[in-house]
């Protein structure tokens, strides 16, 4: 382990060895993804699979910098338009799964709209109420953490954004979001349905927030990728029917329909 | 010289003192009485006699014994009885100085004459401070540090700090070996001018029989 | 970048934050390192080890346990909320976790430095008539002095550089908890390095700053003789 | 938790990584701390602030810089690959992170010791005919050594803490890169609690076990006559 | 006595060492030749005894001048020259001792003996060393630390220090003021019948004038 140096590097075949492909996922993906390239090294004897996980910027800083990985999955679009304008993508990026976006509160709450989930308008008014009895609302920083942006632009759908920015947190990931309600700290928060999916028993979904741009993850190769070949078989496995069916078990949603 | 047996001995001692642990720890027993205001110590090198002074200071416990002075007890192991060295008001000057690092000479002088969490400052001088750097030749080192100044003047400058501090009692580590012959006698002669003038008691370990006789009651040898 | 707020707010948090950590340091810190070089009793280097130990968590999982710990709903929280201390979401959040991520930094330094402190220098003081109080700030604290202000200077730096634990604590609340390094933070992930480059600037000034002035205040002690 | 490679491979990779960095800087936190101490030229003061940077920026966007520095397409990044040294997504660039941000907390205390060294102890080894390596070696260096080592131990602490900057140049790669640090976070992040629960045990119990092994190899000198 | 004068002088002073800045600067100047190969300095505290023998063993830099020994030229400032103290094997004998704190007083007396990067081990005792550890009466010392010991029980560990480096010549610093008169006469005896032996040079600080008398050829007043 001492020589690391002269590990198997990235992407490329130490002699009678693997082939070793690393894969950029965002932190969200982590589980799954590790899972899906678990049944693809099954399907493919003599081929590994690296999974570096971190947010979807640090991975794109990461790659900025010429980090040698061959794919990237980023929770949405945007950041995988500014790894398309830095020129790091070889070819074009694909939908890999679809997320929702939903407001949860404290599994203890009180106060809350009957029945839940409730409608959008029911949560907005909800939620009014809260930030006006001066509750904290957890939520990610929107130039940094995805679902903070997607959290932006449904409170901005719901004319709410202007009232209740001056009672916003800003968390650094998603999972902190949901960490803080979940412990009751925040009365609020703003998560991915797969998120509010980990702890059903300490925070309850009160709405799902409706989007004009549906919550996409994409993948692409890299220009960089030293493995071309194999990372154009894996992408192509994670969008099999296959690799979709883990995706799904894991809490995602496999169109963008509702 | 007849002791003058009225009252209790300057000094009543009757313990044992020990340095380090194990099989090389060192041991002193000390059982006698010193009826002289000023005696004198005497010994070869390592018998004791730093250690002596350090136990009669307090900063060194008695292992078992006790010891008073002037008929006050210091310490005494049988009624759990210890003196801390602050409220003993014995001025012991150490064989190697002591002197504080940080402070200049003039500060080091003037370090027993002001109680409080503040050392005394560097420019305001208390007058005591300045008689005694004229009378101990230390002006022109008064604003150098311990570091920067000879063996002989670091030696002046324990002297005077311990004098300065108002004891009640000396305990003086070899206060004049440093010295030259020249100084060792005017200074000699101002201390036997003071111990008169301030009635203080002394014991004093010396090298010197001249100066033992000179300035002491009485020899004790360890 | 137009609006200065953008950076003076962050600024005077980031120094509230980090100067009320210092303080708290210089007197848990030196206190406990005090305490530790001078008692005698078996378990004190368990102790010893058991007080560094904010620094081998990451931060952030630092920030999660301190959660735990004075949430609202945390094992002290209903206690603080009942004296009326908010720590969740406020910059008092933010100095409690700094303080915990930098203490390490002063109270080693001080144990090592009082340790090292000649102990004759003591009994110098003592027969002079020094209580132990005045004895430890006129002759202890002055001796280990240049090393514990070295673990001041990287509790300071440490403490402006913080940001995962404060984050889990305090939240990133524009003008409230949102610190110089939670803004550098958030701009390099939101890929806007102009804006990142220009807050890393001011808190390496103020960190240079800083150090600098402390330099020039506590000069080391004039060389002494080599012979 | 059913699979002990997740706990030992981690722990392994952390120790490695801690006990690289810790080299390091025992190296280079020395050589540098020893020759601010003792040269004399107007500008090392304001080095000195310098070297004290990596501690104030948040470790992550350190870390961002650092990949800056060394990636593939950074300044340094074709050299060291023409050297064929690999640091983005190795363990080495996980030694570089944790050595960048523990080096304040070596060079500065071992700055502040050797400061404090009496010069006439130097000037007692020359005259006895050591030249100034073994004068160094002899007698400089013992007697700053606790100090040295109190940093010392402190820079492992915070390597073994360290993820923010790691994360960053080495990723996140179980078996490879994936420390214990990453690994808590990456449990606590995804609520898992009993897994971060051990993880932190395993930590805390690398920790504590590195400093009281330090305590017993290194004890303070006995103590000194009071009088 | 009359000096021999064949040959160099054994030393050629001729120089201005400082030191300190700006206005308490402290200034010594010394132009002369030593003839003898036993000298005695002599001079009130303060004059600068101990700065002259630091310029000799080259710890402080003359600011000005030359000084050589035995026709050797230690330092010309007209030339640039200056020989390293490492170089000059001259034994210098500390007045306040510098005795090594992390080391025991065995290894203390090793110091000198050894090259190489590593100090003398604890327990391995070069045989010299023991030699002089009866000599000076160190036995139940030896392993000790310098803050353990007393004040005469440091001064022997210096002078053993020095002697047992094996210099061409020695620069005693009051190398007995700590100790009693008894140890003080044998261990000058020791020291006498060694510098016969070796035929060592010496420049010997004291203040007693009978030790000058007994020990050197020559008396110079500072
Ligand atoms: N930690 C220790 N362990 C064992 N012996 C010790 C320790 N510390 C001191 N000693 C011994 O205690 C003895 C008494 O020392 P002390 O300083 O009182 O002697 P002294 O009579 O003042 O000698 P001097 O005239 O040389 O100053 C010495 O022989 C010394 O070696
Ligand atoms: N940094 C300094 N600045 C000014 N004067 C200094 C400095 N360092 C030393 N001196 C002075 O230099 C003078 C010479 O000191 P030195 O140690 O040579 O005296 P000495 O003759 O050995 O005296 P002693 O017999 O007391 O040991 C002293 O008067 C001292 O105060
Ligand atoms: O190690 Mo951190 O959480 O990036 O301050
Ligand atoms: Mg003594
Ligand atoms: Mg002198």
């Amino acid at each position: 382990l001492l020589s690391g140096c002269t590990s198997p590097q990235t992407g490329q075949t130490t002699a009678g060895g693997p082939t070793v492909l690393t894969v950029a996922v965002a932190a969200s993906l982590r589980e799954v993804v590790t899972e899906v390239a678990g049944k693809y090294s099954q399907a493919h004897p003599g081929q590994e699979v690296r999974v570096t996980a971190a947010g979807s910027g640090a991975l794109l800083s990461q790659l900025k910098a010429g980090a040698p990985a061959d794919l990237f999955l980023s929770a949405d679009r945007e950041t995988m338009r500014q790894a398309q304008a830095a020129g790091l993508l070889a070819g074009e990026a694909r939908p890999l799964v679809y997320n929702r976006l939903v407001l949860i509160a404290p599994a203890a709450a009180s106060g809350l709209p009957t029945p839940l989930p409730a409608s959008p308008p029911q949560a907005a008014a909800w939620l009014s109420a809260q930030a006006g009895a001066g509750a904290r609302l957890a939520t990610g920083k929107p130039q940094s953490v995805p679902a903070g942006r997607y959290a932006q632009q449904a409170l901005e759908g719901l004319q709410l954004w202007n009232t209740l920015e001056p009672r916003l947190v800003y968390g650094q990931s998603v999972r902190q979001v949901l960490d803080w309600v979940a412990r009751g700290e925040a009365q609020a928060g703003f998560v991915y349905a797969t998120d509010a999916a980990l702890m059903p028993q300490r925070v309850r979904v009160v709405a799902e927030l409706p989007l004009k741009t549906p919550i996409e993850y994409q993948a692409a190769q890299l220009k960089a990728a030293p493995q071309p070949q194999a990372a154009a078989e894996l992408l192509d496995f994670l969008g099999s029917p296959e690799a979709q069916a883990i995706f799904r078990r894991a809490g995602f949603l496999t169109g963008p329909e509702r | 010289m007849t002791p003058q047996r009225t009252g209790p001995p300057v000094w009543d001692l009757e313990f044992t003192a020990a340095l380090g642990r194990g099989p090389g720890r060192f041991r002193l027993t000390v059982r006698r009485q010193l009826w002289q205001r000023r005696t004198a110590l005497v010994g070869p090198s390592g018998s004791g006699k730093s250690l002596l002074l350090q136990t009669l200071a307090g900063l060194i416990r008695a292992e078992q014994g006790r010891l008073a002075f002037g008929g006050e007890s210091l310490q005494d192991t049988a009624q759990g009885l210890w003196v801390p060295p602050q409220r003993r008001r014995l001025g012991y000057m150490f064989q190697d100085y002591a002197l504080f690092p940080h402070l200049t000479v003039a500060q080091n002088l003037a370090a027993g004459r002001r109680r409080g969490w503040l050392n005394p400052p560097r420019r305001v001088r208390d007058p005591q401070v300045d008689v005694w750097l004229d009378r101990l030749g230390l002006r022109r080192a008064a604003d150098l540090y311990p570091h920067q100044i000879s063996g002989g003047q670091a030696q002046r400058t324990a002297l005077g700090r311990t004098l300065l501090a108002g004891p009640r009692a000396l305990l003086l580590d070899e206060p004049f070996s440093a010295l030259d012959p020249a100084l060792r006698l005017e200074l000699s002669h101002e201390l036997l001018a003071l111990l008169s003038s301030l009635d203080l008691p002394v014991i004093l370990v010396t090298h010197d029989p001249a100066e033992a006789e000179r300035l002491t009651d009485e020899v004790v040898a360890l | 970048m137009p609006d200065p707020a953008a950076t003076w707010t962050p600024l005077l948090l980031s120094l509230q934050v980090a100067g009320w950590a210092t303080a708290i340091n210089l007197v848990l810190g030196t206190a406990a390192g005090w305490w530790l070089a001078r008692s005698r009793w078996p378990g004190r280097n368990l102790l010893d080890s058991l007080l560094t130990l904010p620094m081998v968590l990451p931060p952030t999982v630092l920030g999660y346990y301190l959660l735990v710990l004075v949430g609202g709903h945390g094992v002290l929280g209903p206690l603080l909320s009942d004296l009326g201390v908010q720590l969740v979401f406020t910059i008092w959040g933010a100095v409690l976790a700094a303080s915990v991520v930098s203490f390490p930094l002063v109270f080693r330094p001080a144990r090592a430095a009082f340790e090292e402190v000649d102990r004759q220098l003591e009994g110098a003081a003592w027969v002079l008539g020094l209580g132990r109080a005045a004895t430890f700030f006129r002759v202890t604290l002055p001796l280990a002095w240049r090393a514990i202000l070295s673990g001041l200077l990287l509790a300071f730096a440490r403490s402006l550089g913080e940001f995962g634990a404060t984050l889990m604590i305090a939240g990133s609340i524009p003008g409230e908890t949102q610190t110089l390094s939670i803004g550098i933070y958030e701009a390099v992930q939101a890929g806007q390095d102009g804006a990142a480059a220009q807050l890393v600037a001011v808190t390496s000034l103020v960190c240079v700053g800083t150090l600098l002035l402390a330099h020039r205040l506590s000069p080391p002690r004039p060389a002494g003789r080599v012979g």
